[in-house]
């Protein structure tokens, strides 16, 4: 076999063409966009690496070729843009962690980035490669949907913007096309009157996927006390993470003291068909979901409570 | 809501092989060139300080500074046998007979000292590795200087010993046996615990552990040995368990397989027992397995104090302790 | 199987490497390298063994393609300390009884170091977080949080208690 | 008695190995590297109960970088090895049992790791499959297919101390339960590694690897190969944790059997699945226990029916299940002692030593017990456990007298006291 050597700053045509697999990392979202129309599946995308690498353990050399995201800028970026958030695709866990920005509009998103694995994990993982990998127990996906996120896709023909909500089809699988390339995660800023709990439980403090999630976004009119919006998001209870429908009928339009906590609990509970498995049961999944959804709204309630006050 | 509670264990541990196992140690002293003290053992180091043990029981039979002792590695053909680096022996097996081969070697040492100084043993000083007479300490010899004289009588500074003590090996209808095991460690933890009730998961918060070990040879390594055992026990408690269905294990990695993280640490306060009349090496007893044994039961204990759920089969999840509570079960009946 | 050059500076020095695409990180620094201090416990990033400094970041070795290194700036355990001695948490490793059969430690080393240089007055909880990634199966914890109080300790008196800003 | 001071024992002294660990100098077995050294991976059972009725390697070997591979075929010299009981296959030949996902097929040696792994999935192999015994009460029922041929309960052990009957006749109380602890893993952080070189010269096998127990590993390697044992010389490399995983053989004889075929220096690293599902586990332990007591306070009887599941292998099985048994009362004066304990074979990886060998899974029963009793009494636990704990002249359920060195009072008191127990107690009230 002859031997290639290529420059990984460039492109593919800095590679002999005998070479039985090859390494791209352009530096243009156009360039990789060619590349992946030109090998579609016969290719992996790779960024933090912390999912895939997992996944070929002990078999690496089986992926023949490789599209690294390290060197396009432009996806490392967090901007604010007339009235949304932009996520650069490639921005890690420990980008959203820290950034004040999200910290600021999306407490929640920062929380769950906070909670993922390590600070090895955080380091390389990124908000792109946890939505394309779309395992239901994801930790941002249910802030992601949440936020009433949509997904920027790119390919060499076209743009399209995706919804969270119809991004994810089942465990492990999305829309995504093979030529198409998650570039931006969208968030629509929210307004000041929003309150959002968080919680994961997982089956130890640190390095736990998790047993389940729920993310809960709730904004008030501008009265400040009438909901105008609400949802509830569970990772680890369904083949994809999920909104609870049900939840956001019955409360948009009410005021806090107008809801029983207990019955809405209940209704996350009935909604969900969780499965056993490593990490759970399915009783276990149903009970805690019903208890982490009260306490979760305790705590939106008790923060809207303050600032109302 | 979160509940605290707290439990208490007390353990016992036979250490040894016992039971009539021809356990034994071997291990050898010799003094060697460049200022230094050769220990041969074969006893495997796999983290828990048996080469630091008997660096300081050479040191201290000895008189030299522990920087003198220079260990081999073990190797089947440089050194004899050590016994397993298991139940909980080696303090106490090997310890001892690096003890008696350091006592070996310091008899030799007086013995060819007093035939260089003239002198009867009493008359000896020893300090440092040099021996001197009391009556002149400046008047002094190396253990090395002294070593290259025996070598000219066509002799040197070694000696070798092992300790094997007797066991009995139990009787196979009954179990009874005189002495069954070398020595008995024993420890009792106390554990506090929260609970939370509408998730299940369990915190520990203290572990208050107090260990009669005879006498700890290096208290910080005991301490270490104890902090270790007992998170390994908090696994073997909450979280750890090789889930194997149909002869498959399911969870084949540590992605699956969860032990502790420092986060899962709780605070420990520890408190060694010390009675010194074992029949180990300076009154020692073992330490390793005792450290980690404890544990389970004391927080089992704890929890129930907590919520009043008695878990008995581990690990403990969170859903074990939902489903009790919601069954309102206060016993082990499933 | 297509063969790369790549460049990196590993523990101050530049090295020019040929890997292949389908070469770990760890791999490269492990069997290329020889930089055996870093080691493997588990491949897929749950225990730390393997974590080296990166580009000033924490990271998995064994999570990351020798490629996705290339024009890196690493530090292992190897370019901890210097000709004169042990870095201030390495001693205070030592000191702390924080090694037992030492094979997190290096890891941990790196973990600990990291950590202490973005925040050199540390609560409980912060330094438990900082080496949340590293598994110890021997210690417990404690004398490892023990050894990085001392190093931290150390190091604020050291330089007068300025530490955060010249961090 | 008055101790003198001593200079170094009972000192903080520093670890001696320390210096290299925390400058990553400490050379563990995968860290060794030989010029031309050839890597080994093992091609593993692929039904935990079968019989192997045909392996081909013929694909696996025309991979390019392939240079050896190794089949029980090439081995019939070769004998089992075990700790107490020889009952382990260095591989498993056509015919031959494979008895759990652990056991050995072959031994492919290449040129790379990756060439290994490869050329280990071309070996393709046909399997009549037989009923899978993962439960170990399944596998004492008399009609359950045999896993080894003398029988599932590989052993059966018995204690007896005074009258059973009389001691629960004396009790006003009397707790019974059934407790279960699962598999185990050690997890030492280093997973099972090695390196070996024939030396032609002398005819001796070199191996670098770690061992809790250098002699009998190599007895064991030698009997297994039909060698003297000088002619098998283990070097121990810095250890990675054991926790009772490193007592049995794991890379050992594949390793050395490697260099003696190949003459070259080869390596084995396990991955960490590997090592879960191949090497052994702590026993899952059913304990059924009885336990009487007076209404003051006082044990009168204790009973046990222990079962240890072993997995497919003895290992240290038999010493691991009756050691729990043994420890059943803690460290409690019981005059009436009853027990039994089987050791069974199932198709689960095979358990073996793990910290505390069969008392740590005990004493997850017997301190549950006691607590329920006190409970039960109504007396606070510690004091419960006070009144029964050992002192000097108290005989342990085997009957040993114990003369000397019991600080189990001194344990209770201190602990409690380190704890403020009855602080605690008072400010809950």
């Amino acid at each position: 076999m002859e031997e290639s050597f290529g420059d990984l700053k460039g492109c593919q045509k800095t590679y002999q063409k005998t070479a039985l697999s090859q390494y791209f990392a352009p530096q243009k979202i156009e360039e990789a966009l060619e590349i992946l129309s030109k090998y579609g599946e016969e290719i992996k995308i790779i960024a933090g690496g912390t999912d895939l690498l997992v996944q070929y353990y002990d078999r690496l050399y089986e992926i023949n070729n490789w599209l690294d995201l390290k060197n396009i800028i432009e996806l490392k970026k967090i901007r604010i843009s007339k009235n949304q958030m932009e996520i650069g695709a490639t921005v890690t866990h420990s980008q959203l962690e820290n950034s004040e920005d999200i910290k600021k509009y999306f407490p929640i998103l920062s929380q769950a980035a906070a909670d993922i694995g390590s600070p090895q994990i955080r380091n390389r993982g990124t908000v792109g490669g946890n939505i394309v990998n779309a395992s239901p127990a994801g930790d941002l996906l249910p802030p992601l949907m949440a936020y009433d996120a949509q997904f920027k896709l790119l390919s060499v023909q076209k743009e399209e913007l995706i919804p969270a909500e119809e991004f994810f089809v089942g465990p492990k699988q999305t829309i995504i096309k093979p030529d198409q390339l998650l570039t931006q995660v969208i968030l629509p800023l929210p307004y000041e009157k929003t309150y959002d709990s968080w919680i994961k439980i997982g089956k130890r403090r640190a390095l736990a996927i998790a047993t389940i999630t729920l993310a809960l976004v709730v904004k008030m009119a501008e009265d400040n006390k009438t909901i105008k919006e609400a949802r509830a998001c569970l990772g680890s209870v369904a083949p994809t993470p999920i909104q609870i429908k049900e939840i956001r009928e019955r409360m948009i339009g009410k005021n806090f003291n107008q809801l029983d906590f207990n019955q809405l609990g209940q209704m996350v509970e009935d909604k969900i068909s969780p499965i056993d498995d490593i990490r759970g049961t399915r009783e276990y999944r149903k009970d805690v979901a019903k208890e982490i959804m009260i306490n979760a709204l305790e705590e939106v309630y008790s923060s809207w409570w303050r600032s109302y006050k | 809501m979160k509940k605290r509670g707290r439990g208490i264990a007390t353990i016992m541990f036979g250490f040894g092989y016992g039971e009539g196992f021809p356990d034994h140690s071997i291990a050898s002293a010799e003094v060697e060139d460049e200022g230094k003290i050769l220990i041969r053992t074969a006893a495997a180091d796999v983290g828990q300080g048996v080469l630091t043990v008997i660096t300081q029981i050479a040191a201290e039979v000895l008189k030299v500074k522990p920087e003198v002792i220079r260990i081999i590695p073990g190797d089947t053909h440089l050194t004899k046998n050590s016994g397993s680096s298991s139940a909980t022996r080696q303090t106490f097996f090997t310890g001892n007979a690096v003890k008696k081969a350091s006592e070996g070697l310091l008899s030799n040492i007086y013995h060819y000292a007093s035939i260089e100084f003239r002198s009867n043993y009493v008359e000896l000083g020893i300090k440092d590795g040099y021996i001197f007479r009391n009556d002149n300490p400046n008047n002094k010899i190396s253990y090395w200087e002294l070593a290259k004289r025996v070598k000219e009588k066509g002799d040197c500074l070694k000696a070798e010993a092992s300790f094997f003590p007797h066991t009995d090996k139990p009787d196979p209808k009954t179990g009874q046996g005189e002495k069954v095991y070398v020595a008995y460690t024993f420890v009792t933890q106390v554990v506090e615990v929260e609970v939370d009730t509408d998730t299940g998961i369990v915190q520990v918060l203290n572990v208050y552990t107090t260990a009669d070990i005879g006498k700890a040879v290096n208290p910080k390594n005991v301490e270490g040995q104890i902090e270790g055992g007992t998170v390994q026990g908090i696994g073997m408690a909450l979280m750890e368990e090789q889930v194997v269905k149909e002869g498959i294990t399911l969870n084949p990695d540590l992605t699956g397989y969860l032990i502790p993280t420092s986060m899962d640490t709780p605070l420990f306060t520890t408190r060694i027992v010390e009675n010194e009349d074992s029949e180990g090496p300076f009154g020692a007893k073992g330490i390793g397995e005792p450290a980690t044994i404890a544990t389970a039961p004391a927080i089992a204990n704890a929890i129930y104090d907590a919520t009043g759920a008695r878990i008995c089969d581990l690990p403990i999840t969170p859903e074990k302790i939902l489903k009790a509570l919601k069954e309102k079960r206060g016993d082990c009946k499933e | 199987m297509t063969k790369l050059i790549i460049e990196l500076t590993i523990n101050g020095k530049k090295k020019k490497v040929e890997t292949t695409p389908s070469t770990r990180l760890l791999d490269l620094i492990r069997d290329d390298l020889h930089l055996t201090g870093t080691k493997e416990g588990c491949g897929k990033g749950e225990c730390g063994a393997c974590t080296v400094i990166m580009n000033g970041e924490l990271v998995a070795s064994c999570l990351v393609l020798a490629p996705q290194a290339d024009g890196a700036v690493i530090t292992t355990i190897e370019g901890v300390g210097d000709d004169k001695g042990l870095d201030p948490v390495q001693e205070a490793f030592i000191e702390s009884g924080a090694i037992q059969c030492g094979f997190c430690t290096p890891g941990m080393i790196l973990a600990a170091k990291k950590m202490l240089e973005e925040n050199l007055h540390p609560t409980e909880e912060e330094i438990k977080r900082g080496i949340s990634g590293n598994l110890c199966r021997c210690t417990g914890y404690q004398k490892i949080f023990d050894a990085i109080r001392l190093a931290a300790d150390r190091l604020s008196s050291r330089d007068g208690g300025r530490g955060e800003e010249d961090a | 008695m008055k101790k003198m001071p001593k200079e170094y024992v009972g000192k903080n002294i520093f670890k001696v190995d320390a210096y290299d660990k925390v400058t990553g100098k400490a050379i563990y077995a995968d860290d060794i590297y030989f010029d031309d050294m050839l890597y080994i991976k093992i091609k593993r059972a692929t039904y935990p109960h079968a019989y192997l009725r045909r392996i081909d390697i013929s694909k696996a070997q025309k991979l390019p970088g392939v240079v050896r591979i190794i089949t029980a075929a090439d081995i019939p010299w070769v004998k089992n090895f075990g700790l107490i009981i020889k009952d382990q296959p260095v591989l498993v030949g056509v015919g031959q049992k494979m008895r759990y996902m652990g056991d050995a097929l072959a031994i492919v040696i290449a040129e790379s790791k990756e060439i290994a792994s490869k050329a280990v999935k071309l070996i393709e192999v046909e399997v009549e499959e037989l009923e899978i015994i993962s439960d170990p009460l399944r596998a004492m029922e008399k009609d359950a297919p045999l896993i080894h041929q003398d029988g599932n309960i590989l052993a059966t052990h018995y204690l007896e101390k005074g009258d059973i009957k009389k001691g629960f006749a004396q009790a006003d109380v009397v707790v019974e339960n059934e407790y279960r602890t699962s598999f185990l893993d050690q997890v030492p952080l280093q997973v099972e590694a090695g390196v070996g070189v024939f030396d032609p010269e002398t005819e001796i096998i070199k191996l670098w690897v770690a061992t809790q127990w250098l002699h009998d590993t190599q007895a064991d390697i030698a009997q297994s190969l039909s060698l003297p044992k000088e002619k098998i010389r283990i070097i121990q490399p810095v250890i990675g944790g054991a926790f009772g995983k490193r007592e049995d053989i794991s890379v050992h004889i594949h390793l050395a059997l490697a260099a003696m075929i190949t003459k070259k220096p080869v390596k084995l690293t396990y991955t960490r699945e590997e090592s879960m599902i191949t090497q052994s586990k702590r026993h899952a332990f059913i304990v059924r226990a009885k336990t009487g007591a007076t209404k003051e306070g006082y044990l009168t009887a204790w009973q046990v029916e222990v079962i240890g599941d072993t997995g497919a292998y003895a290992s240290s099985g038999p010493a691991v299940v009756h050691k729990g048994m043994y420890h059943c009362t803690g460290p409690y004066n019981v005059d009436n002692v009853k027990g039994v304990a089987y050791t069974v074979y199932t198709n689960n990886t095979y358990a073996g030593a793990m910290r505390g060998f069969g008392a740590t899974q005990m004493a997850f029963a017997y301190e549950s017990q006691m607590d329920i009793l006190a409970h039960k009494l109504g007396i606070d636990p510690v004091q419960f456990r006070l009144q029964n704990a050992y002192s000097i002249g108290s005989s342990t359920p085997n009957g040993q007298v114990l003369t000397h060195s019991v600080g189990v009072k001194e344990t209770i008191k201190g602990a409690v006291d380190l704890a403020g127990w009855e602080e605690w107690k008072e400010g809950r009230l």
